[in-house]
């Protein structure tokens, strides 16, 4: 229902040059349109009850991303509810640092943006390869590192940034979370900023001895690596629901075109080399869907089992890369020149469905790590 | 939807493991584990075991002998059988001709032919296909001409899988030439043993015998033979063809073909290391998997859809159409995906061929590890299944024209 | 065959390299190195200065300016232009209408054109495509109606790529709507700074502007523009095309993608590891290697095979048919699945979008390694590729009639 | 031309019938065929003229393979010819063995048929993961071990073998080569055989304290691997072009069919799907070709750079894996029932094209090959 809330929204209110325009200016998005996804709960959805939100689980990340897909949204909800806001949620201890409570408050309503710094350039998308520091000092924290293609960074209220407080890039133990806030220019912390081929902006982020007080710690110090994999698995979620989103939309155009496109006399529709090769792409969305939905009910299920989820996640994080890139190609030969000009939406679609493939790893990655936690059972 | 399953429905699983442990014979499941050949008498044995649990029509409705289950229950039923190496029980009567004449028969033909099929009187196998008319179907040219009482066949019919075991026949003939080639064709059942019915066998190319050509010269069929109406026989058979489809699809094989695949590559040894640690091996059986999952997962959906919108279908349920394309394409995708891998994991050992290994009872020696005999055998047969019951490329010709609408 | 280089076609390989190190501006290498936009004057310097040398236009007789190299001189002279990074001719006079003009020109035209092509006093441009005339190029509309000794012209062409630098379009034109399409197309040469004739750009999906829409409003072309006869036209659009496939197959541009390809996945980490060393995008580059270097086997094989059946075609040579369409075909796949690599290879790197970085002069810092920003603009654009210069759809339409006869 | 007296010679004296006939019975293959080949010559062709033959160049390998491919011959030139022939060839000292010297002129001329027995179960496809082993006693030597699948062993006059003389699995070192005389049951060497699904007969060979005199070991102990290396690299030339000869058949047998076969009231190749199939399947066998030219001039060309020689036969092996497959199973698919049926002859010509992938080393071991002798340059 939220869903058709949200693609309603998106026809009605929010047309395509719009959504592109925000995509492609600064701040990558529209903040007024922030507003109103806020308005319409969208937010909300995203977070657990005992969070202050109303959803929050697999099937509910599934449904807002598949619309997110759809629409092709560019507001920071996958950057600033789920991944900051789930880190909030997940690592807080909500007695001891009221203050945090507050921030993820922000979150969940939509009257803050944040976003999660963890990525970062040597990692390869192994999450736990982080070499920004964190050392303790009397007062505070201080952080050295760079973290990598943050999105929707410059806009920020505040980050949610990861470091390393002990061990070495690859640990688990050791990670801990810290909130920066952004009210201002912050002595150390440099941004570097570019729009992206997709839409939404990105920053590296330098962090050179930015001092901390003890209260940005969040949760406690080392112990972030249970949080991170829970938000970061969420986070896969959404990308790939939001990759099925935007295959449903790019098989509708195609479909739509291959019936009124006419070539040697007959809508090209009915040649049928494109008749098989369109029948294959509608077959393979159904198995990406599949593969969203296996990942949504293991994320909903009880999470006793940990590594089955994390194999859930990666799958359907793979399947859509694949079946992904298959689409996204398929249709643009399909269309011909028509696809790939800048005013016809496809293009659009397709170069959002091609760059998921860029965000917390590409289908090799989520493959070979599929692969691993398979040979641990 | 929901995946997991409810307590009443692992209840169930766990009643059908159950049943199976107790009532399959190990045996009959070693055979089938090791892809020997069953007998005559094995398949007959099995369909009687399941039809005295009163488990062998689970799709029929209840009132002629099915289940009363779920969509959901019936897949698992049909998952726990494949683990157990539980033989697939011979389709034609069961799945194919029952489904036809229970929608399409009249009253006397139900009662006659539907408990024939149960207990196991009959053995039925499928005239459908002519050497003319493979995945042109509607081209069929078999004659069947009215005289009094009877209809006169005569005509070939080619690819009849288990024709040789077989007693009964039923079969797509041309009553018509007028109008388009779909419009004179009817469904008839045929006594195999009439005068005129002559099978003969055809070898697939890796030397097995299992389909054959089956020839009528002046065959008599007395004319309440005929299902439905005459010249509207394309309409059955479509029907018809769905159910092959889905049968087709075969996830539940696919499933227990991977986990022989994992112990083939956990046994094979490449320099040293077992194969399944090789990168390359290791993400071709990843993708694999990944992909049947999916397959399960996708053909749940499809079951989940049909039965939340099939709810007075009288227990018929899931009836599915187009998406039982989809499921067969996909189907038969991976379960070839999967043979390929076992072939190509058994390195130089799926050359041997020992067609004495696949015959019930042989116990002898095999050159290479005991599970290599049948394995090459199986990827070159298995070939068929994408050509079979409606090649693929049919399937995307339906899917295109019904469901894509180009 | 014999696919090592004689010492005289080593000595070539050195002549040409040795020209290339002292002739090719490093500024102007640099900037296609890293994928950087040409300007109009870059590419004009590059083509005088190879035209200074004589070697503008190997694929000319000799006695129009051409080389007179072998097919195996030409192939070497490619790779070599490839490998020092030297910007690739704009080919819609050299290679597109040279070859028509040469063999269905008349003398006036030729004496009248070719020496302008190769100075450089012309930047030409291509009008084929219609926006309903794509890969039915034969469906085209553009009407030239005789008036006199003029052509009047009305109508549009579409996709002409760098029509914005051009100052003479060739079109196919429509003069008669008798018989079959293609039997009433003509081939005609237009100045395009003639009233009438409107150019509108066409941004791309990445956002570059290279294609255009050519409008035509009641443009008057002098009959002597007229190549060849009148309603022929047809016959050499498909000459044309067999160049221009052969051209886009770009086996040449590929070596050099795959060589940046090494260079990222070396320098590029994946949990502290070369992505070089991850077996599985070691297996993808590996692939491609293989693949490309099939490729240029299998042209060579086709260039030596013409060569030797093409004796006396007075020097022109090496020209395929068909083949051309092999060439294009297998040349777009492996050029497109190095690019998409090369994408794949830079991870999260490749999302930042930073179109000043591809101008001219930009020396500012960019997000990521500087190798990174043009990557997956380059993908994106590339997917042209295979649609372009008969789409490989047709290209398989043409091979399924005149090379497998079906 | 020696090429087109083979494709004459099996056209016209050895129908189809008769080479599977004489493939699937023993010794699985036809000895009178065996002695007409010779005297066509193509087992001269198979060897350098200072080994009494007239060819033995990759190009001359290739040219004999193409046809030994289209002509679907089940006699073990392979084995006998280039495996074992060459091995005596390459590895034998000449001066101080002549023995030696007349077992090769017997394979030259075709007198004799031998075999290599080389791999192992455990080796996949590493021809130096030998564990096979040889203990020099005083008189001789002994050899204890297990060789796999070895071609044409049963009719073998006499076996070449492999085994450790020292070192481990894996050492290139410490290789030798020995020469069994077959001509009566041996004390220690037990055959287990069967027949092979594409043609001919395989045999498992244990070797149980096998003693051998000291004039059965082949050059000089421990020195083996270099003519190995190169024995089994014009073995993957063979195949590989046999490969490309059978596509060439199984490509020309699908055009066929699809010209008149009728369906739907028109040939099946009116139909774009299958056209464009075929169109690909014409354009991939082309690159397969390519593949082996490439091949065969390394082969033939100056073998200074034995990596690069290596790495031109790897790229070879694994086209040949890659297309073959392809070709093979959408030959079939293409064909319908037809291609399934054991009377029509496309199956046969499909089964040994698969089975080439079985017969050292397949697309993965070839591809991964590849990939590690680039990393040592």
């Amino acid at each position: 229902m939220l869903a058709d809330t949200l693609t309603r929204f998106v026809a009605q209110d929010y047309p395509l040059d719009a959504r592109l325009a925000a995509g492609a200016g600064v701040p990558g998005y529209a903040p007024e349109k922030w507003r109103a996804l806020a308005d319409l709960g969208v937010h909300g959805a995203l977070f657990d009850p005992r969070d202050g939100g109303y959803g929050g689980a697999g099937f509910d990340l599934m449904v807002v991303f598949e619309a997110v897909g759809r629409g092709l949204i560019v507001e920071p909800l996958l950057a600033s509810a789920v991944l900051a806001g789930g880190a909030l949620a997940q690592a807080a201890d909500p007695k001891t640092k009221s203050g945090q409570k507050e921030h993820l408050a922000g979150l969940v309503s939509g009257e803050k943006q944040a976003t999660l710094a963890h990525f970062e350039a040597n990692d390869g998308w192994d999450p736990t390869h982080i070499e920004t520091t964190a050392r303790k000092t009397d007062g505070g924290w201080v952080l050295n590192g760079k973290k990598s293609v943050v999105r929707a960074a410059e806009s920020a209220d505040f980050l949610i940034c990861s470091a390393r407080s002990s061990g070495v890039p690859g640990d688990k133990d050791g990670l801990s979370l810290f909130l920066l806030e952004m009210d201002g220019p912050k002595d150390g912390v440099t941004l570097q900023s570019s729009q992206t081929i997709d839409g939404g902006r990105v920053s590296d982020i330098t962090l050179g001895d930015v001092t901390l007080p003890e209260t940005a710690l969040i949760g406690r110090a080392g112990q972030a690596w249970a949080p991170l994999q829970s938000v970061l698995g969420r986070g896969v979620m959404c990308l790939s629901a939001e990759a099925v989103g935007l295959m449903d939309v790019i098989r509708d155009m195609t479909l739509e075109y291959l019936r009124t496109r006419k070539q040697f006399g007959q809508p090209i529709g009915r040649f049928q080399a494109l008749q098989h090769r369109m029948a294959t792409l509608v077959l393979e969305i159904e198995q990406a869907r599949a593969a969203v939905i296996n990942a949504a009910a293991a994320l909903s299920g009880d999470t006793t089992d940990g590594i089955a989820t994390a194999r859930a996640l990666s799958a359907a994080k793979y399947t859509v890369a694949e079946v992904g890139t298959l689409v996204a190609e398929e249709a643009v030969q399909m269309h011909g020149g028509m696809g790939m000009t800048w005013e016809y939406p496809l293009g659009h679609y397709v170069k959002r469905l091609i760059m998921i493939g860029h965000e917390m790893g590409d289908g090799d990655y989520h493959l070979s790590r599929y692969i691993r936690l398979g040979e641990a059972t | 939807m929901d995946l997991s399953l409810s307590p009443d429905e692992r209840a169930f699983q766990t009643e059908v493991s159950d049943w199976l442990r107790h009532n399959l014979d190990p045996a009959l499941a070693d055979k089938v584990r090791r892809g020997q050949r069953l007998t005559k008498a094995d398949m007959e044995g099995w369909h009687r075991t399941l039809n005295g649990r009163g488990w062998l029509a689970p799709h029929w409705p209840k009132e002629y002998g099915g289940t009363g289950w779920s969509p959901i229950q019936r897949h698992i039923f049909e998952e726990e059988c494949c683990r157990a190496y539980a033989p697939r029980v011979v389709p034609f009567g069961l799945s194919m001709l029952a489904p036809v004449l229970i929608k399409y028969g009249s009253e006397a033909q139900k009662k006659t032919w539907l408990p024939r099929i149960l207990d196991g009187s009959d053995w039925w196998c499928q005239g459908y296909s002519e050497p003319g008319a493979g995945s042109d179907l509607a081209s069929l040219k078999m004659r069947a001409v009215r005289e009094g009482d009877h209809y006169i066949l005569n005509g070939q019919k080619t690819w009849t899988t288990l024709g040789q075991y077989a007693n009964m026949i039923f079969c797509l003939v041309r009553t018509s030439n007028e109008g388009k080639p779909q419009q004179g064709i009817s469904f008839l059942m045929v006594d195999m043993t009439t005068p005129g019915v002559e099978v003969r066998p055809i070898l697939l190319l890796e030397g097995t015998h299992e389909v054959n050509d089956v020839f009528f010269t002046d065959v008599r069929v007395p004319v309440e033979n005929l299902v439905g109406e005459e010249n509207k026989g394309w309409t059955y058979a479509k029907y018809l063809l769905t159910y092959e489809r889905t049968n087709i699809a075969g996830i539940g094989f696919s499933m227990v073909a991977l986990e022989e695949l994992k112990q083939i590559a956990a046994d094979q040894h490449r320099a040293g290391r077992p194969l399944a640690q090789d990168p390359l091996f290791a993400a071709r059986m990843a993708r694999a998997e990944i992909a049947l999952n999916n397959a399960r997962i996708a053909n749940l959906h499809i079951l989940w859809n049909a039965a939340q919108g099939a709810g007075n279908d009288s227990g018929n349920g899931a009836s599915v159409g187009v998406e039982s394309s989809m499921l067969k394409i996909k189907g038969t995708e991976i379960r070839q995906q999967i043979d390929a891998l076992k072939r190509q994991a058994l390195g130089a050992y799926a050359a041997p061929f020992q067609p004495e290994a696949f015959e019930p009872g042989y116990n002898g020696p095999t050159l290479g590890p005991d599970y290599a005999a049948p394995v090459a055998r199986q990827y070159f047969n298995n070939r068929k299944i994408s050509i079979f019951g409606g090649s693929n490329e049919i399937q995307k010709n339906i899917i295109s024209k019904m469901m894509l609408g180009l």
